[in-house]
């Protein structure tokens, strides 16, 4: 008999689901298209996963809360070297999976209501709602699965609902090209996902998260540690293409092109949460080396994409870019090892991020489809209820303290601190470093947008009347989909948006404050999240011994880690003992590490507490002040130091020019590739393998220009041989009889005198 | 009951015959019966089927009763060679884990292509007598045990095909239909000569004479030694063995003999394609499985590599031919070349999940490429062109059409929850098991982007977007501003119609099932799979029981 | 002396005019172009085939040789008016005898 | 110089006769019909052709009855080991009668023949003469015999060659067809003559016996067989004495041209193997050297030359009779392959693959003629579309065509596979021909296609559509011929067994 709460994730992934067959399939015949089917199904899918958060996390409030089901899907029968092998498919539902339902469910609710006001009127109406469902379905997938082959699936589908979503304005060729983008990065980063998974497989002839882990625990890892160190890499790949980590960022912007809604659904909730939470999942088969790679990713991305935000004129691409450099936080709180910092900044962001887009949808929407932030500007009047959420949710990501944000990143620039004194310092400081500068940055865009936005006069009557900019696309899709369009740009009445779009917002700004989450303003560590998601003990052998360890026998390995362990006990008994003094003012719920490295990073990590929030909070100061000082006070004229500094603005302008890069190098490659292996294939392979090639030249005196296939100017000595022979013999046959005798005697001859050389040899 | 299976349609045939050419509806109408037939009795079989029986090789005690299933064995011939003594040829079939999966996917491929021969108007009885030879043809191969047997089977395919591509071929069909013909009839001639002096080589236990029979063949303890292909003439059985795999490898098709591949497709009609894909391609890789390595497995053994990389450049090579194509049917047959590639690689990692794999993905490209097929086929009727540029934005006018696409092309990329992905997971599993073939696999792996790439682009240039300039199809405006959009000559329904949808339909339903929960294919494999795995690799089981 | 010669001469002799006989036979038949010349030549070749048997019969014994010429003397003759009906239809359909300008099927 | 034989010996010499008489009845039989038809011929008047054929069909059919007595009777040298009586001889006179029957049925139906003003007595008579002829050249076992019986064979076909007085191109076959043969019998004979001077023998088992007993001067041997080797080829059409082959076939009345084709090249080969299996000394296998068995060297030169040169060139043929000329340059190629290896299961295939020629040659020509008799063209081009105004010869033509190739289910891949089963039974000795072997087959299967591609593939320019009637006689023998063709190559046991039986002789001999 299964458990209720089973049944009830249970419900929770399959209503979803339901809501995308029965729409995708009779919206057309339903009243409303149907959305209220989708939204009651979600509802309900988030009723069910309200009530397991409610059982999991308020009832139990265990740390080691766990349980798991699954059945056997694959049936390999007794497979020979292996014996009896089946592939399951289950379900595991802890603290981190209660609470990620509800957040996915809760959100995915939200922008289901928010799209009943939002892509009110548009001709595929239901349909939207219908992704909506299939792309909750894959997320909620993800997050409750209990194994690396089904979460590789719902990743997939992931890509394949984003691929829908974000091309839903498919006329648009912009839309096509983004759609595709989107999901062919995607594919390159799940390529390193698969082949992370092959490695474990091959190992353990399993996908089972538990199963391979104690597998790696009990060290019979049958290849070099360097194996496991790619596994981690490669996996993490997968998360690098989901959560827009450099390299393959390039794609998230890009889908600004799929209606506001939905850009909020991927940015907060599901696509990119999903990368980190799978990090969160593999976190204990990280190789030191692994964590380190995952870590200079993160902060480089946090870094570069907060230089591009300060320079967008889209108001979602500002918010876009800011995802990314968020995420970069998560990616770097998990290569630092502070595993639980980075989720439960996943979740705090998941919140004021959502309520950010939902904002800047809701002011689009206003705005009649004006994404420009040069052309908007006094709306804090006209629209107080999203100018409130907003700037909510704005502080809690610049990272205010008070705020969720403040807690989470704080968290997180922490571990960074910590772990770079425990690596050594040196290049590892980069890593807080450029963390830092992102939180300064962070700020200021910000500040900027919500300056530009709000306050000030409006711009409207300045924009351009023919100005179709690099956003102007947008423009067009109100052509297609929206049919209160726009007639004429912005000199319109710009008035507050209905409630079943304000409602969400009011909600999600709530939750982007402190108190949901700790009860002190300071310190996340004192809140039930951190209380609840530990990070879990690392199942590789630490640094020191696996170095050894690596090219050893696995019992010796084991052994050494055993010494590395003990001597941990004395040597470290003084980061120890600061371990038990924070965690006990941490409401004693420390975990002990087997792992020396993670025991000293989670102690540093500690350590430096106070000196993130002293650092960040200045961080936050500088960024804000400088917004103020640019845009408020107008000391310094922003489009003046645009052209002082130009090569540098257009570099951040341009987003580095990754998008050029890549078009040049890979998408131009490979096409080029493509094409010499067509031709090569046309021309070459076709006439040297088809050896009687120019049989069909003779068979074009029978039917002409067959032979065109036959490719010219290819060297092919068969058909050249038959060609000349059929040729030659053919002549022989002169018609003229005395020839033909001649031809006889000259062979008997010929034969007879080749035999008298043989005879004197 | 194979009997029944096989020969259904040879009857229908001969009916046919008996019809005047002109009652075209009665012709029709015999051949969907006779298929329909054939379909019931490919799920009466697939219930009797007993999927704890192995096959692949005879009994303990050289009888084939009790590993094969309905077997059906009746002397057939049995000629005196003077001082080789006799040579028995039997009438043998029989159905076990390999087989039975691919007579499910004949038959319903077969039922589909009557139904996609339907609106064939040039010389529909000729068409259909040809239809129905090639159809027992097809189904023979894969229930035929006999080497003799088989090797009628495998050669009667080839004159139906020939002329179907032939006479109700493309514009360049002559060119198309001989190539085909010479191309596989060059890999088949080999075969005669390994299979003659296989029949010199083996002693059937049971009768004690020289035979056809695989069932004996498959069992090393069978081989004379001294003969040309006995123990002790390793190197002919090497050569017998690369030129068995030859003649395989050019129906699968296997770069550098793939060439005919594109040129029978492109020109081939829609439904011959169907079959073409669907059947005719998996006659090569279940000979391999049937023939090729089962006889010889040290040779295999010694091979497995070379498989793999050739499997791997079909993967890499069919995907980039594919992305430079514009012909959306060439694509499509590059696509083939690219997918069959990974049924290769599978084999080679000669391993359960990687032969597993490869099986099931034979069913799966069977299914998923006669949708594709059948889709090209469509937009050609209406537009007479499949220039990818040609068109754009047809998902805005042909929305069902598009829907459809959409899962015939995403299971063609191995999207998760279609039958492919599976298919190919295995695959993938299978042959980074093997440390031999490891390599091959993580390079191999690139193919997913790669399909992924034209798939998607041949989708965006056709149905995303805005209507090209120069399309193929005019765009008007009526009144209330909505469009409308028609080909120029097409009357019929400008989305799929009736026909089409049933041909569609039930295959979109098996790719997402067995997608979903591939047990009821997978199951009858599995049995199957791992003897044959077992035979390919003594050496490892001897270490493993 | 003419005696001794004459006595002297053996199967040598014999054997290397029927040679001679056979070439110059080969060579007429090739280079001829007359009809009724190469059939002479055809004669030529049997009679030196029939020379062979007959020397041989008489120098190791027994009649099967000349037999065998007997046979072939006949049969030259009934090839002979065939082959002459034949010609003459030759002439009567090409208007010449000239066998290389008989060649209007080749190749 | 020699004594007159007494009285006594004479009356022996006549026992003997009388003796031989009695297994010489099918031979005795078929002449006595060859006069009957003269002398019919003389009787009847002009338009005698439908009767005469119905007597010759009768007559052969007739002579069967007296062939199968014979299949009681004891193997037997007679006539002072001239002639032999054993059941390879009666194999190829089953063989040559059922030629000799399907010729007159294809003469039947041939326009061009029919026409011909002056009568077709002598036609039958020739006709059946050749079948004679070749009987002898079958069972003959002395140089002498051997010799007789070709020239009568090829006497009778020279004149049936040019039987078209009228037509251009048959006299221009005639006069090439004569020169050639009469050429090529003349070193056959020369040959003979050396191989006389070497025993003294005519009689090739005493041969055999005086060359292996007292050995040999290799020189002249090998010119003698050489030139023997000519004198057969020239029979065969095996490369390269195959150059007559392809106008006669052309030139010729296409009815003489499917006889030849058939029945003479089998009775080549009949004699080929008697005379090389048992008169020319050879080792055992496997030891094959230049010293040694060098004819077999000749033999596989000429066979891997054949096949290669006749399908190569056929490929360019744009006329059907002389692209089928070519095709069976090539089929004697693949012949050949059967009797190089030189022993029972070689004779066993070669007799098989016969058979199949037979069967498919025939059939082929068949329907060339009757196409020919409705287009009045032997031209490729003007086979366009005639796949569907004639769907019944159509498809029989493509079954034939299929068969030449070797392709299931016929009986021209049943040929195929003893062929090749008899060359892989050495092992890899013969492995390099096998592979020539196939390899032109593959080429072959491009010309052999190109006809049903012109008949099915493309259409006439000619607008006229609707089935050409083509008689019903005409469709029975054509799908009688087809069916049997198919039947034989599913169900081929008896025919292969009773080619065991058969080629059992050498069976004995050689291994």
């Amino acid at each position: 008999m299964m458990h209720s709460l089973i049944q009830l994730s249970i419900a929770v992934l399959l209503l979803p689901l339901l809501s995308f067959v029965v729409l995708i399939f009779f919206n057309r015949r339903l009243p409303r298209m149907g959305d209220f089917i989708g939204l009651g199904l979600v509802g309900t899918a988030f009723g069910c996963a309200l009530t397991i958060f409610w059982q999991v996390v308020v009832q139990h409030y265990d740390p080691a809360f766990r349980l798991a089901w699954d059945f056997t899907w694959l049936d390999f029968g007794n497979v020979p070297g292996v014996g009896p092998l089946q592939v399951k498919m289950g379900i595991v539902i802890d603290n981190l999976t209660a609470i990620m339902l509800a957040m996915v469910t809760l959100i995915s609710t939200l922008v289901h209501l928010y799209s009943t006001g939002y892509m009110h009127g548009d001709p595929k109406y239901g349909r939207f709602f219908a992704y909506l469902g299939i792309f909750t379905f894959s997320m909620i997938g993800i997050v409750l699965s209990d194994n690396l082959f089904s979460i590789y699936m719902f990743w997939e589908l992931v890509g394949l609902s984003s691929y829908l979503l974000i091309g839903f304005y498919f006329y648009k060729d912009s839309a096509a090209d983004a759609q595709k983008k989107a999901f062919l990065t995607n594919r390159v980063g799940d390529i390193g996902m698969w082949l992370g998974i092959l490695i474990l497989y091959s190992q353990y002839h399993t996908f089972g998260y538990q199963e391979i882990y104690e597998h790696i625990k009990n060290g019979d890892f049958h290849m070099s540690q360097a194996w496991l160190t790619a596994a981690g890499v490669l996996l993490f790949m997968g998360c690098v293409g989901k959560s827009a980590q450099f390299p393959l960022h390039v794609w998230l912007p890009d889908a600004m092109e799929g209606p506001t809604p939905v850009s909020a659904l991927i940015h907060a909730a599901t696509m990119v949460a999903a990368g980190v939470y799978f990090v969160a999942r593999i976190f204990v088969l990280l190789t030191p080396e692994a964590q380190q790679v995952i870590a200079f990713v993160g902060a480089f991305t946090a870094f570069m994409s907060a230089t591009i935000a300060i320079t967008q004129h889209d108001i979602k691409r500002v918010l876009a870019y800011s995802t990314v450099s968020q995420l970069g936080y998560m990616v770097l709180g998990m290569g630092v090892g502070s595993y639980s910092a980075a989720l439960f900044h996943l979740l705090t962001h998941a919140f004021f991020k959502a309520c950010l887009f939902l904002g800047s949808g809701a002011i689009i929407h206003a705005m009649h489809h004006e994404q420009d932030m040069r052309w908007m500007g006094g709306l804090y009047k006209k629209m107080p209820w999203t100018f409130v959420t907003f700037s909510i949710a704005t502080l809690a990501l610049a990272g205010l303290p008070l705020t969720s944000g403040f807690l989470s990143k704080d968290a997180i620039l922490a571990g960074a601190l910590g772990f770079a004194q425990v690596e050594g310092g040196g290049i590892y400081y980069l890593v807080p470093a450029l963390g830092f500068a992102a939180a300064v940055m962070t700020a200021f865009y910000m500040g900027r947008q919500v300056w530009l936005v709000f306050f000030g006069e409006s711009r409207t009557h300045l924009k351009p009347a023919e100005d179709h900019g690099h956003d102007a696309h947008a423009a067009h899709a109100s052509h297609g989909h929206d049919d209160h369009g726009h007639e004429d740009h912005g000199h319109h009445e710009v008035h507050e948006v209905p409630w079943n779009m304000r409602f969400p917002l009011v909600l999600l700004a709530t939750l982007s404050v402190f108190i949901v989450f700790s009860p002190d303003p300071l310190d996340g560590g004192k809140g039930w999240f951190m209380h609840l998601v530990q990070t879990p003990a690392t199942v590789v052998a630490s640094t020191e011994a696996a170095h050894e360890g690596a090219n050893l026998s696995v019992p010796e390995a084991g052994k050494l880690l055993a010494e590395a362990h003990t001597d941990t006990q004395h040597v470290e008994t003084a980061p120890a003992a600061h371990a038990e003094a924070a965690s006990t003012e941490g409401e004693g719920h420390g975990p002990v590490y087997a792992d020396p490295r993670q025991a000293e990073i989670a102690h540093m990590t500690h350590a430096n507490h106070w000196n993130a929030i002293k650092l960040s909070s200045l961080m936050l100061l500088a960024g804000i002040g400088m917004a103020f000082i640019v845009y408020v006070f107008r000391i310094i004229d922003p489009d003046k130091t645009a052209q002082n500094i130009r090569p540098l603005y257009l570099y951040s302008f341009n987003k580095w020019y990754w998008d050029e890069i890549y078009d040049a190098t890979i998408i131009k490659g490979s096409m080029l590739i493509s094409k010499i292996l067509a031709w090569f294939d046309a021309n070459i392979v076709d006439g040297i393998v088809n050896g009687v090639a120019t049989i069909f030249r003779k068979f074009a005196f029978f039917n002409g220009g067959v032979d065109k296939y036959v490719v010219d100017g290819m060297v092919n000595f068969t058909a050249f041989t038959v060609q000349t022979t059929g040729a030659v013999l053919r002549k022989i046959q002169t018609g003229k009889v005395q020839t033909y005798l001649v031809m006889v005697v000259v062979a008997v001859l010929g034969y007879f005198a080749f035999y008298i050389a043989q005879l004197i040899k | 009951m194979l009997s029944f299976i096989v020969f259904l349609p040879i009857i229908a045939g001969l009916v046919i015959l008996a019809v005047p050419a002109s009652q075209k509806q009665i012709i029709r109408i015999v051949s969907l019966v006779a298929a329909l037939a054939q379909g019931v009795l490919a799920v009466l079989i697939w219930r009797h089927y007993d999927p704890t029986m192995a096959g692949i090789v005879a009994a303990p005690g050289g009888s084939p009763v009790g590993s094969f299933q309905l077997i059906e064995r009746i002397p057939w011939i049995t000629l005196d060679l003077g001082s080789f003594g006799p040579l028995r040829i039997e009438y043998f079939l029989g159905v076990d884990g390999i087989s039975i999966t691919m007579v499910l996917l004949t038959a319903l491929i077969s039922i589909i292509g009557v139904l996609s021969s339907w609106p064939i108007q040039k010389q529909v009885k000729g068409y259909f007598i040809l239809y129905n030879l090639l159809s027992t043809a097809m189904m023979g191969c894969f229930v035929a045990l006999d080497f003799f047997l088989f090797y009628v089977f495998w050669e009667l395919m080839l004159l139906p095909m020939y002329f179907l591509i032939g006479i109700w071929g493309g514009p360049n069909r002559e060119y198309a239909a001989i190539k085909f013909f010479l191309y596989t009839l060059f890999g088949s001639v080999f075969m005669l000569l390994v299979m003659i002096g296989l029949y010199f080589s083996v002693i059937d236990p049971l009768t004690g004479s020289h035979t056809f029979s695989l069932v004996a063949m498959a069992d090393q303890a069978n081989y004379i030694k001294g003969t040309i292909l006995g123990p002790g003439s390793e190197q002919w059985r090497y050569i017998a063995f690369a030129v068995l795999f030859v003649g395989f490898a050019i129906k699968v098709p296997m770069f550098p003999f793939h060439t005919w591949l594109p040129d029978a497709h492109v020109e081939a009609p829609t439904p011959i394609s169907v079959i073409l894909a669907g059947v005719l391609l998996k006659l090569g890789t279940y000979g391999m499985m049937r023939i090729n390595f089962p006889l010889f497995p040290e040779v295999f053994q010694a091979g497995m590599y070379v498989i793999g990389v050739f499997g791997a450049i079909n993967i890499i090579y069919g995907a980039f031919c594919a992305l430079a194509q514009q012909d959306l049917k060439k694509m499509v047959a590059y696509s083939s070349i690219s997918h069959m590639g990974y049924v290769l690689l599978g084999l080679a990692a000669a391993n359960s999940e990687g032969m597993l794999g490869a099986l099931y993905q034979m069913f799966n490209h069977g299914t998923i490429t006669a949708m594709l097929f059948l889709l090209v086929g469509v937009i050609y009727d209406r537009a007479h062109s499949r220039q990818i540029d040609k068109f754009g934005g047809l998902a805005s006018y042909m929305p069902v059409y598009t829907g459809v696409v959409i899962v015939a092309w995403f299971a063609s990329l191995g999207l998760p929850g279609l039958s492919g992905f599976i298919s190919e997971a295995l695959v993938f599993v299978g042959s980074f098991r093997e440390p031999i073939t490891r390599p091959i696999a993580m390079v191999s792996v690139l193919g997913i982007v790669f399909g992924a790439a034209y798939l998607l682009w041949s989708l965006q240039r056709m149905f995303l977007g805005k209507r090209k300039p120069d399309a193929l199809y005019e765009l008007e405006v009526d009144g209330h501003g909505h469009e409308h959009i028609h080909f120029h000559d097409w009357k019929g329904k400008l989305d799929l119609d009736a026909r089409e949808l049933t041909m569609l339909v039930p295959l979109g339903i098996i790719v997402i099932a067995l997608g979903i929960y591939p047990m009821p294919v997978m199951g009858l494999l599995t049995t199957s799979i791992n003897k044959l795995v077992q035979v390919l690799a003594p050496v490892a089981m001897s270490a493993v029981h | 002396m003419l005696t001794e010669q004459l006595l002297s001469i053996g199967l040598n002799h014999f054997l290397t005019i029927s040679a001679i006989l056979f070439g110059l036979g080969m060579f007429a038949v090739m280079t001829r172009k007359n009809a009724i010349v190469i059939l002479m030549g055809v004669e030529l070749i049997l009679n030196a085939a029939n020379i062979n048997f007959l020397t041989f019969s008489k120098y190791n014994g027994g009649m099967d040789g000349v037999m065998f010429s007997l046979f072939v003397i006949v049969l030259a003759a009934a090839e002979a008016a065939v082959a002459l009906a034949i010609v003459i239809n030759i002439f009567k359909t090409f208007k010449t005898v000239d066998v290389s300008r008989v060649d209007t099927m080749k190749e | 110089m020699f004594e007159m034989p007494s009285g006594a010996e004479i009356q022996s010499i006549i026992s003997i006769l009388k003796g031989g008489a009695g297994y010489f009845v099918p031979e005795i039989y078929l002449s006595a019909l060859f006069m009957v038809l003269i002398i019919l011929d003389l009787v009847t008047g002009r338009k005698n052709g439908r009767f005469l054929a119905i007597v010759t069909i009768a007559g052969l059919v007739g002579s069967l009855f007296y062939i199968f007595k014979q299949q009681a009777m004891p193997d037997s040298e007679f006539f002072f080991g001239m002639y032999a009586l054993d059941r390879f001889g009666i194999f190829f006179k089953y063989f040559f009668v059922a030629s000799g029957i399907l010729a007159v049925l294809t003469t039947w139906i041939d326009t061009p023949l029919k026409k011909q003003e002056s009568g077709m007595g002598e036609y039958y008579a020739l006709l059946v003469a050749m079948v004679v002829g070749m009987m002898m050249m079958a069972s003959s076992t002395d140089l002498l015999m051997m010799f007789l019986a070709m020239e009568l064979v090829s006497l009778s076909a020279y004149a049936m060659t040019g039987y078209l007085k009228r037509e251009i191109r048959s006299s221009e076959a005639a006069l090439k067809y004569l020169v050639y043969g009469a050429v090529s019998s003349g070193m056959l004979l020369y040959g003979f003559s050396l191989i006389y001077g070497m025993t003294g023998q005519t009689n090739i088992s005493k041969i055999a016996m005086l060359l292996t007993m007292h050995g040999y001067n290799p020189l002249v041997m090998i010119l003698a067989v050489l030139l023997i080797v000519a004198g057969f080829g020239y029979k065969m059409g095996a490369v390269p004495f195959h150059f007559w082959s392809p106008d006669v076939y052309e030139g010729a009345p296409t009815p003489v041209t499917a006889y030849l084709s058939v029945g003479s090249k089998a009775a080549g080969f009949a004699m080929l193997m008697r005379f090389f299996y048992i008169a020319v000394p050879h080792g055992m296998m496997g030891e094959i050297s230049f010293l040694q068995i060098d004819w077999l060297w000749i033999l596989m030169i000429v066979s891997a030359a054949s096949m290669i040169y006749g399908n190569v060139v056929a490929i360019w043929q744009k006329n059907v009779k002389r692209l089928l000329a070519y095709s069976s340059i090539a089929h004697a190629g693949y012949l050949l392959l059967g009797i190089i290896t030189m022993d029972q299961l070689g004779t066993q295939a070669t007799l098989v693959y016969l058979a199949a020629y037979l069967l498919m040659n025939y059939g082929a020509f068949y329907v060339v003629i009757v196409i020919a008799n409705h287009t009045g063209s032997e031209n490729l081009e003007d086979y366009r579309g005639l796949g569907k105004r004639m769907p019944l010869a159509g498809a029989a033509l493509t079954v034939f065509l299929i068969s030449l190739v070797g392709l299931p289910p016929t009986f021209g891949f049943i040929g195929k596979l003893m062929i090749f089963s008899a060359l892989l039974s050495k092992g890899s000795l013969f492995m390099w021909l096998a592979l020539i072997g196939i390899l032109t087959s593959v080429i072959s299967l491009y010309y052999y296609m190109l006809i049903p591609l012109n008949m099915y593939l493309r259409e006439s320019e000619s607008q006229e559509e609707g089935v050409i009637e083509t008689g019903m006689g005409a469709k029975i023998i054509t799908a009688a011929l087809m069916i049997a063709t198919l039947y034989f190559g599913l169900f081929f046991q008896p025919v292969v067994n009773y080619a065991k039986y058969s080629s059992v002789l050498f069976g004995a001999l050689l291994n």
